[in-house]
């Protein structure tokens, strides 16, 4: 009994992680249309700049803070120096996300080295209700995770920047005869995507070590929660992310974990096919 | 000229009477003191390793180590073989982590350089497809990749008719590691009776997991549950762990990845799966910056723990190590592997002046097979099957500190 | 102005069959002969390997170049071919000429069934599962030990005979073998691209939904692409399982598809000289680097960026419309001397 | 020649709430022009829609020759000789005129498709062959998009808003070219407009649809003495409210 519950904690925990990954790829795929495979690499460059902030002797709240602003500051960049000019063929644009992955991942190789980098966690208790323990650090990153999510639902059901993008992603060209500034808000939302997977990984950094390569995994994981909770719909990521993490303690934890990373792609695929907009897909948030 | 080098040849065969006596090592100082003796062809040595990519944290240690052992011969005044004087010439290739260019990179020194000695790749899909290039060219091959478990037999490592008798593995093999490993974690841990195993699912965790269960069922303690494996690079091992805490064990056996080793290590202290733990390949120093005051945990490095000194060969080999470190301690990550091509070159060197060629790779092999070296890592000797056996550093972590010994099988 | 409203007509519509051939042949004659410069083993390993995987993205360049459905899942299907030729010849039941075909139809089979399922969605998506299946099947020849050898892989030690020559195994029989290969692939796709086929693989690209009301049946056509690109993969495969002498799960999967992705980009996916010459660049580009590994992966990775934003037809194209440019200047000034 | 025609019977389309098509029944046979006004949102578009295959109506079935085809895959109707055309110009921009053609003509291979030249011919593309589909003046386009209808040799071609878009030179000319393709082509035609100019003068029978409701059908003449037809339209006249 206190194991199914250790295990549901631990579901909540992953599932946590997936949000907080998928969150960004939902909005910049799902919005914006751009397939960016370098989204973890984005994530991981987040991490590593949290660490050097930490060397600096900045607290781990504002080594987030920073991760969040360069991230978004190079997001920037990318969007307008690669994505924009693309925007009119988003298979070049994934094609591109390529170019990046290597490219980042080497510049962080050169920068930061090929060791695992880890910080002490701010947060080092672990809480226990008998049997059932989890760290502080997962919980704050958990309910921060949730806050980040919450904002965003507001912002895209309620600001006006939140109608233009859900008007955007429903049908461009008429949005834009309406005379929504599509290509402002598509880079705003490119940017805010960036910086949040700088943020997420900074908060990922302070639960698990990474090295310059640990992107890959992070995409996978952000783009299967994306999508199977439709793209463009983060309270689908959210769901999806439960789900997806569920699935992966309770499968991991009783049938097996070799398999565990297939279940996700398996996830995808079935979605996919049932409902090829994802759970709550078509509409924004 | 002629009669120069006739000179030269006589010299060499005494040389090579004091070398089949002694040490090799004894003879290349020895030699380095003799002036007059002529300088030859350099030897140049091979390597193949990861320079970029995502194998560059085992590529790197890599080609330090056999560097390493080179300047330390030419420091030497080369290695002299029948009395005629060869520097160590290193030649490197960066395969990108990638089989493709591992095995271009083996065309380039077998073929093209006419390179009888090659050091790498260190991972397993890149050395199986080299391997048959090297030994199919009678070139000597030493890497400590896994793999080579299952490639190197009795048979096909027989001198003089064996198809792979020029390849070397520089890893102390299963299970024989893992029952040394065991041993260590009865001495030190309190002989905890119930086990448990999690494991990488990857070519080195295919082999580790079973021998592990074999040596905790030799040594009389008891396996709660089979091994878990897991898919390397995993970031949340929460699930496998309350999986493994259900069968309530003593000690938890944490094997392979080393990138993965110490996170697991923190999530099973965070959810108090054992009363102690058993990790190979995560450092001492990082785990200890990584989960502060831990306790009962014993940590083995493949092979030796960054900055240990649990002998004097150890202490010399970091601080030898350290000048390659300096400007990149960023590529640190599991450099105690470096120890194994610094051991591996050297010995490959000795069992060349002991042979008395530079050339000839099957008496090298001949001589190497049955040779053995004292190195860093303690005496090293080869089984019947190519495979070192030498030691690797065990340290004690308890109230945050690391207490280290240098144990071999 | 005609040169103008001929220009889009030239790059879209695959240049003529005669122009592919032609530049084909002169492509076989510029590598045929390599082996007689002198050129080191390195390079010709390289070189054949690079063949090896250009006839992948030869069959990606039908997918992607006709019929505009990008897909990663080539490297597993490249990882079919390879695995269905080392399990072939460790159960000694395929030699290498027998493995050829096998691999080819099993190969178009699974990219039948991935399609069928990917096919139904659009666009990126069809990208993302196509993604989910590399790496399904990389996580299976992982598991299912039994079959793949799990993670040690299968070593492939059988020679490649050739019927009448007998065992070939010299670096340059291989480096032909390989040439031969990529050439026929080039030859057949061409031959496609300029059929009816691969019009109406140009048709669905450009606007679908007129494609069938015109009485097209578009999803077959994709799926037929795939299922082409897919058994050109596999063929490929067993020819670069006998060149590597082993395979393992990690060569395969996602991250080889990713990397026929590039090299088809890098060449050109319209152009039948197109994925050969990105496969030469791609591998050799890092050889022929002076700088450290790390600067160059780092150039490298932004090379790609470049080529993808001033270039996306790929290089080929790129020098193949320079030099008609540079044609095109000189001859004006020809006829304004004769006038 | 056996007499085919496309019927729709009972056939009512709902989306969601709101009904398009409401029980309507209409023949189109091969050797008549056929025209279908009403005002914007009466339910012609979707009326072609569902001929077309491209939608299954929410009640009611379709038949060919007597045979059912609601249901089947857009191709397949398409193969069985009902063509349509789009409102918007809808080309394959980055091919060749001649190649779309080449196309066209290659789907109708089996029926035996007329030749390319002569359909350029009564086209008027004949000059413009080698150029890209993108590179067409507008009225060309939608020409062109007659013309790849022709060369599938369809027994029924469906024109959806053939003189959107076009001034009154080009209508005219696209009212010839409907009458010299009647006069060279074994065919029928259906169309959707809302320019006067070009329906009252080509088509044979006239149908007029209300808020999905069939409310007339006669000829010419009759649909412009009908009284329900011009309350309907007494409200603008019929030409203005074309496209918005």
């Amino acid at each position: 009994m206190e194991t199914l519950l250790q295990q549901v904690v631990n579901g909540l925990s992953i599932a946590s992680v997936f949000g907080l990954l998928a969150v960004g790829i939902t909005l910049v795929f799902g919005l914006t249309g751009i397939v960016n495979f370098a989204h973890g690499e984005f994530l991981v460059q987040g991490g590593l700049v949290a660490t050097s902030a930490i060397a600096l002797g900045l607290p781990f709240p504002i080594a987030c803070l920073v991760a969040f602003i360069v991230e978004g500051a190079i997001g920037w960049c990318v969007e307008r120096a690669v994505f924009r000019p693309l925007a009119a063929q988003p298979v070049l644009g994934f094609i591109a996300s390529l170019g990046l992955i290597i490219a980042m991942q080497h510049i962080a190789l050169k920068i930061w080295g090929s060791n695992q980098i880890a910080i002490d966690a701010p947060l080092k208790q672990v809480l226990a209700i008998g049997d059932v323990r989890i760290s502080a650090m997962r919980i704050a990153v958990t309910v921060i995770t949730i806050i980040v999510m919450t904002v965003l639902l507001v912002l895209l059901s309620r600001s006006r920047w939140g109608r233009a993008l859900r008007a955007i992603a429903i049908d461009r060209e008429t949005a834009a005869a309406m005379g929504v500034p599509v290509q402002a808000y598509v880079s705003a939302t490119f940017v805010i995507g960036s910086a949040l997977a700088g943020l997420g990984g900074a908060l990922l950094l302070s639960l698990f070590p990474m090295s310059p390569f640990s992107g890959g995994v992070y995409t996978i994981n952000g783009f299967a929660v994306a999508i199977v909770g439709g793209l463009g719909s983060v309270s689908g990521a959210l769901i999806a992310a439960v789900i997806l993490g569920m699935v992966e303690a309770i499968a991991s934890g009783y049938v097996s974990p070799v398999w565990s990373s297939a279940y996700a792609f398996g996830a995808m695929i079935i979605v996919l096919l049932l409902r090829p907009s994802g759970l709550k897909g078509g509409g924004i948030a | 000229m002629k009669c120069y080098w006739s000179k030269a040849a006589l010299v060499g065969s005494v040389a090579n009477l004091i070398g089949s006596l002694s040490l090799g090592l004894v003879v290349g100082t020895a030699c380095a003191q003799v002036p007059a003796t002529p300088t030859g062809e350099p030897i140049k040595i091979g390597v193949i390793s990861a320079l970029s990519g995502p194998l560059v944290g085992y590529g790197q240690p890599l080609l330090d180590g056999v560097k390493m052992a080179a300047e330390q011969a030419n420091a030497e005044g080369g290695v002299t073989i029948k009395g005629v004087r060869h520097l160590v010439q290193v030649v490197e290739r960066d395969n990108r982590s990638d089989v493709n260019n591992s095995v271009a990179a083996a065309m380039s020194l077998v073929r093209d350089n006419g390179i009888k000695f090659i050091v790498g790749p260190a991972t397993g899909s890149e050395v199986a497809s080299v391997v048959e290039i090297t030994q199919r060219a009678k070139v000597i091959q030493l890497s400590s990749a896994a793999i080579l478990q299952s490639m190197l037999t009795k048979e096909n490592v027989a001198p003089s008719m064996g198809n792979r008798r020029h390849l070397f593995m520089m890893q102390t093999p299963s299970p024989l590691r893992e029952i040394l490993t065991i041993k260590m974690s009865m001495k030190y841990l309190g002989s905890p009776m119930r086990q448990a195993v999690i494991v990488s699912n990857d070519s080195n965790g295919d082999y580790i997991g079973k021998n592990v269960e074999d040596a905790i069922v030799q040594s009389h303690a008891t396996l709660v549950l089979p091994k878990v494996q897991y898919e390397p690079g995993t970031t949340d091992y929460s699930s496998y762990l309350t999986k493994i805490r259900d069968a309530k064990p003593d000690l938890l056996n944490v094997w392979w990845l080393p990138t993965d080793s110490i996170n697991i290590l923190q999530q099973a202290m965070q959810l108090n799966v054992a009363k102690s733990y058993f990790t190979f390949g995560a450092e001492p120093a990082d785990v200890i910056q990584r989960i502060p005051n831990v306790d009962n945990v014993l940590v083995a490095c493949g092979p030796l723990c960054r900055n240990s000194s649990s002998t004097p060969a150890i202490a010399a080999f970091w601080q030898r190590y350290a000048k390659y470190l300096g400007p990149n301690t960023k590529f640190a990550a599991s450099a105690g592997g470096a120890a194994w091509y610094y051991d591996g070159t050297r010995m490959l060197l000795n069992a060349m002046q002991i042979a008395g060629t530079v050339d000839n790779t099957d008496d090298i092999a001949a001589v190497m097979a049955k040779t053995p070296f004292s190195g860093t890592l303690g005496l090293i000797k080869f089984d019947d099957r190519h495979r070192a056996q030498s030691g690797f550093d065990f340290c004690l972590l308890s109230k945050g500190k690391a207490t280290c010994e240098f144990a071999s099988p | 102005m005609i040169e103008k409203t001929l220009e889009p007509s030239v790059t879209s519509t695959a240049s003529t069959f005669r122009a592919q051939i032609l530049s084909l042949v002169a492509l076989a004659i510029v590598l045929g002969v390599l082996p007689f410069l002198g050129i080191n083993s390195q390079f010709m390993q390289i070189c054949t390997l690079a063949f090896l995987w250009s006839i992948a993205a030869i069959g990606l360049g039908l997918l992607f170049g006709e019929a505009g459905q990008m897909s990663v899942a080539n490297g597993a299907l490249f990882g079919v071919g390879a695995y269905v030729a080392a399990i072939g010849a460790r159960e000694q039941v395929l030699s290498m000429w027998t493995a050829l075909p096998v691999a080819a139809v099993t190969a178009a089979f699974a990219a039948t069934i991935i399609g069928a399922v990917a096919l139904r969605v659009r666009g990126h998506y069809f990208l993302i599962i196509t993604f989910a299946f590399a790496e399904l099947w990389r996580i299976s020849t992982v598991n299912l030990r039994e079959l793949t050898g799990g993670n040690q892989g299968i070593m492939v030690l059988d020679p490649v005979v050739l019927p009448g020559v007998g065992e070939i195994d010299s670096l340059r029989q291989l480096f032909y073998l390989a040439l031969v290969a990529v050439i026929a692939a080039s030859l057949i796709v061409a031959w496609l691209r300029s059929s009816p086929f691969g019009r109406n693989l140009r048709v669905v690209r450009e606007n679908e939904r007129l494609a069938i009301s015109l009485g097209l049946n578009a999803a077959r056509m994709r799926l037929t692409a795939f299922a082409i690109s897919g058994a050109l993969a596999g063929g490929a495969g067993v020819l670069y399982a006998y060149n590597l002498k082993h395979v393992g799960p990690e060569q395969f999967g996602a991250s080889a598809g990713i990397q026929i992705v590039l090299i088809l980009l890098i060449g050109g996916a319209r152009s039948a000289a197109g994925p050969v010459i990105g496969a030469l660049v791609f591998f050799l580009l890092p050889l022929v680097s002076r700088l450290d590994p790390i600067t160059t992966e780092i150039l490298y990775g932004l090379g790609l960026l470049a080529i993808v934003l001033l270039s996306p037809q790929g290089l080929v194209p790129l020098f193949a419309s320079l030099v008609k440019r540079a044609w095109r200047k000189k001859k004006p000034s020809i006829l304004s001397t004769t006038s | 020649m056996n007499e085919q025609i496309l019927s729709c019977r009972n056939v009512t389309m709902r989306f969601g709430g709101v009904t398009a098509l409401n029980n309507v029944s209409l023949d189109f046979p091969a050797n008549q022009v056929v025209g279908v006004i009403g005002p914007n949102g009466s339910g012609k578009s979707t009326l072609f829609n569902v001929l077309s295959a491209e939608r299954r109506p929410t009640q009611g079935e379709i038949t060919w020759a007597g045979q059912r085809i609601d249901g089947l895959p857009p191709y397949r109707v398409a193969s069985l000789g009902i063509v349509r055309t789009y409102q918007s110009a809808s080309v394959f921009p980055e091919l060749t005129v001649r190649e779309s053609m080449e196309f066209a003509h290659w789907t109708a291979r089996k029926r035996g498709g007329r030749s390319i030249a002569e359909v350029a011919e009564i086209t008027g593309l004949t000059k413009f062959t080698n150029e890209s589909c993108r590179s067409l003046p507008y009225g060309h386009q939608k020409i062109l998009g007659v013309a790849l209808g022709l060369l599938t040799k369809p027994a029924l071609l469906l024109l959806d808003e053939p003189a959107a878009g076009l001034n009154q030179a080009e209508v005219s000319r696209f009212l010839r070219l409907i009458k010299d393709i009647r006069a060279t082509h074994e065919i029928g035609i259906g169309i959707i407009d809302h320019d006067m100019n070009l329906i009252m003068p080509a088509c044979d029978r006239i149908a007029v649809l209300n808020f999905g409701n069939l409310i007339a059908i006669g000829t010419p003449a009759e649909i412009r003495s009908n009284q329900s037809v011009l309350d309907i339209y007494l409200t603008g006249d019929m030409r203005s409210d074309a496209d918005h």
